[in-house]
């Protein structure tokens, strides 16, 4: 299956999925679950990262 | 001689500020708080004050530290200093807060903090402790907020560019550099030797926090809103901060109109110097000059094919950037020579 | 196969075109010239390259060089380059030079050299080495003028900005940060170890030499003049260079467009990568990631605060910066492919 990742656009192949799965990102990383929209189809949402922030 | 005590003393800040204390001629360290280390001597977790104090470590009780100190330092992450100031104010203490809770207006926690204040009454006690700028306020001031490091190099640095009038204020970048105690003694894989060693890491690219106090500071000078773009990048230093300006020339200006700007804001100052020199290795600010010290070193150069002002500010992000400026802060609190305790040349090389 | 000579081969250049080019496959190295070290073994200067060869550095004798090798890589300080390319090029040698003698145009030199081109018709000869840029031209180059460092990461990383016109032309500031290695062998007081550990000194703030050919290179691409602000400082890196930029948005662009120009200029790029990932400790380009290797790795972030895009690149500026990207135009000039005998990995961590 193809997915676009919806951060960077990149493109993401997969076997097969399972609703809830997590994927990550190729290019750019992002960590996406898998969901189902409306019609039952598979699509990809980002799941929450929390960036690296230190330094007063 | 007057009473105080450090909340929060085991952490690089807590050092440097029993560093420096425990030398003070006006300040009896009452207590120094810290959860974990209670009833040890400081020298165990600050070496360097090993035979200068036999000081220990206590457990941080406020109603104790209220009863015995009149004037406290609080070393206590973002949030966490919020309440503490709130119950030593009410006792009577005057604080100064190293963190950034009380440094903002209440409308710019949500957006820079995702924080909303607690206690925004406080908010209209506190005064930004950037002496520089608020000298007369701090003197009665019951709460000081010390400023950010990479604020206090930013402001210093890029505020003669933005008195010349003849800059473009919503695009003043200021591209930081900022050496590893800036993040605390907190570990991480960030701040393992291996990964840290000759590194250029950029970190927080944009809408980093203390970008909301370098204009709040910069904005009266300017007589308006100034915006400013802020990135900074780890580099292999342990202490140490240079903030580089790039601010775009709306008029010629010559070096001598500038220098005039230089002298005007900061040739009285006691820990502001103005390096700009002709010939030699250092001509412009270098952390490595101002290290051990609570000296800012500025300057500047005009690059005339972009039409540019380049300003440099360069600080110790734990001693200017922190300790040294709450401790130069308390010096005025108290009216004594704000030299006091912290005039000490920068340590070189290191 | 093809006969090589390196002229000038006793630098931290030579040294690392000695050690990429004695694993060529396609390359024999005839000659190494050194007018201090002629008759030592190269690893007499080179220790790395100890039981990796044993040639033997020889008197700088340009007739024996055009005589013996069918490429010539030069590697001399500016200004000796021309009369010796000149010659070469005579003897019907292809010619790579690492100085700056040839990358710009003939009027560029007084300004940013304060020197006048000896042998102006050689400059039509020339092609600028950014393969990224010029791929086809080189293929068929007698004479290619590999690029600066600090120019080789400006470009490669404020391309794509430039590629979105959505930026202003004429700010765009770029902040570099440079290891000591850049500088070369010759030694200073500024390169001593005590003064150079942990330092962050700004040096040429302004005018800065490879300012000329970045706006040459970037201006194609804006269709019109490009200013570039460029500031390099040192830091305490042996190699690497990061190059931030900071360009400001003329209307909003979001992060899909950038990605997907900057997958359009760099995906099939062999040693471009494009690195911006949401987590993890390396989610920007650092120099300490491409080390060793011919890599440019570039980035970007939009602030929306000031309405910028800040750009990160970041080499190994005696690699991709000298050495390696040097060779890439040697791969391509003979027709091969071009990541021979420079497709290692980086060492990490150094």
């Amino acid at each position: 299956m193809k997915f676009k990742c919806p951060e960077c656009d990149g493109d993401i192949e997969a076997k097969e999925v399972i609703e809830g799965e997590i994927l990550s990102c190729p290019d750019c990383g992002a960590e996406l679950e898998v969901a189902k929209d409306k019609k039952g189809n598979f699509e990809l949402k980002v799941a929450e990262s929390e960036g690296e922030d230190w330094g007063e | 001689m007057r009473t105080v005590g450090i909340v929060g003393a085991s952490g690089y800040t807590g050092g440097e500020l029993l560093r420096l204390l425990v030398d003070h001629p006006e300040a009896e360290i009452k207590i120094a708080t810290s959860r974990e280390n209670a009833g040890e001597p400081v020298f165990r977790v600050h070496p360097q004050l090993r035979k200068k104090t036999d000081l220990k470590f206590v457990e941080p009780d406020l109603e104790k530290v209220a009863s015995e100190c009149e004037f406290v330092f609080l070393a206590l992450p973002h949030g966490s200093s919020a309440p503490a100031a709130k119950r030593l104010l009410e006792a009577g203490v005057r604080v100064i807060d190293l963190s950034a809770d009380f440094r903002l207006k209440k409308e710019d926690y949500p957006k820079w903090y995702g924080w909303e204040h607690p206690f925004p009454d406080l908010l209209d006690l506190a005064v930004y402790g950037l002496p520089e700028f608020h000298r007369e306020e701090i003197k009665g001031a019951k709460l000081v907020a010390n400023p950010g490091c990479i604020a206090t190099a930013s402001i210093l640095s890029v505020a003669p560019a933005i008195k010349t009038g003849a800059v473009e204020k919503n695009r003043v970048v200021v591209d930081a550099k900022i050496g590893s105690s800036g993040a605390g003694t907190s570990v991480s894989i960030a701040s393992h030797h291996p990964e840290h060693s000759g590194l250029v890491r950029a970190y927080k690219p944009s809408m980093h926090r203390h970008t909301a106090e370098i204009e709040q500071e910069l904005a009266p000078l300017a007589g308006g809103e100034v915006k400013v773009a802020l990135t900074p990048h780890a580099v292999d230093m342990v202490r140490g901060i240079m903030a580089t300006g790039h601010s775009f020339l709306t008029r010629q200006v010559t070096n001598q109109e500038l220098w005039k700007i230089y002298r005007e804001m900061y040739q009285n100052e006691p820990f502001v110097r103005i390096v700009k020199d002709l010939r030699g290795l250092h001509m412009l600010p270098d952390p490595k000059n101002v290290v051990g010290s609570n000296f800012c070193d500025v300057g500047f150069e005009i690059d005339p094919h972009t039409n540019r002002m380049i300003t440099f500010g360069a600080i110790d992000n734990l001693i200017k950037g922190a300790a040294g400026q709450a401790i130069q802060n308390f010096n005025i609190m108290i009216g004594i020579d704000e030299r006091t305790g912290i005039d000490q040349a920068g340590v070189r090389p290191i």
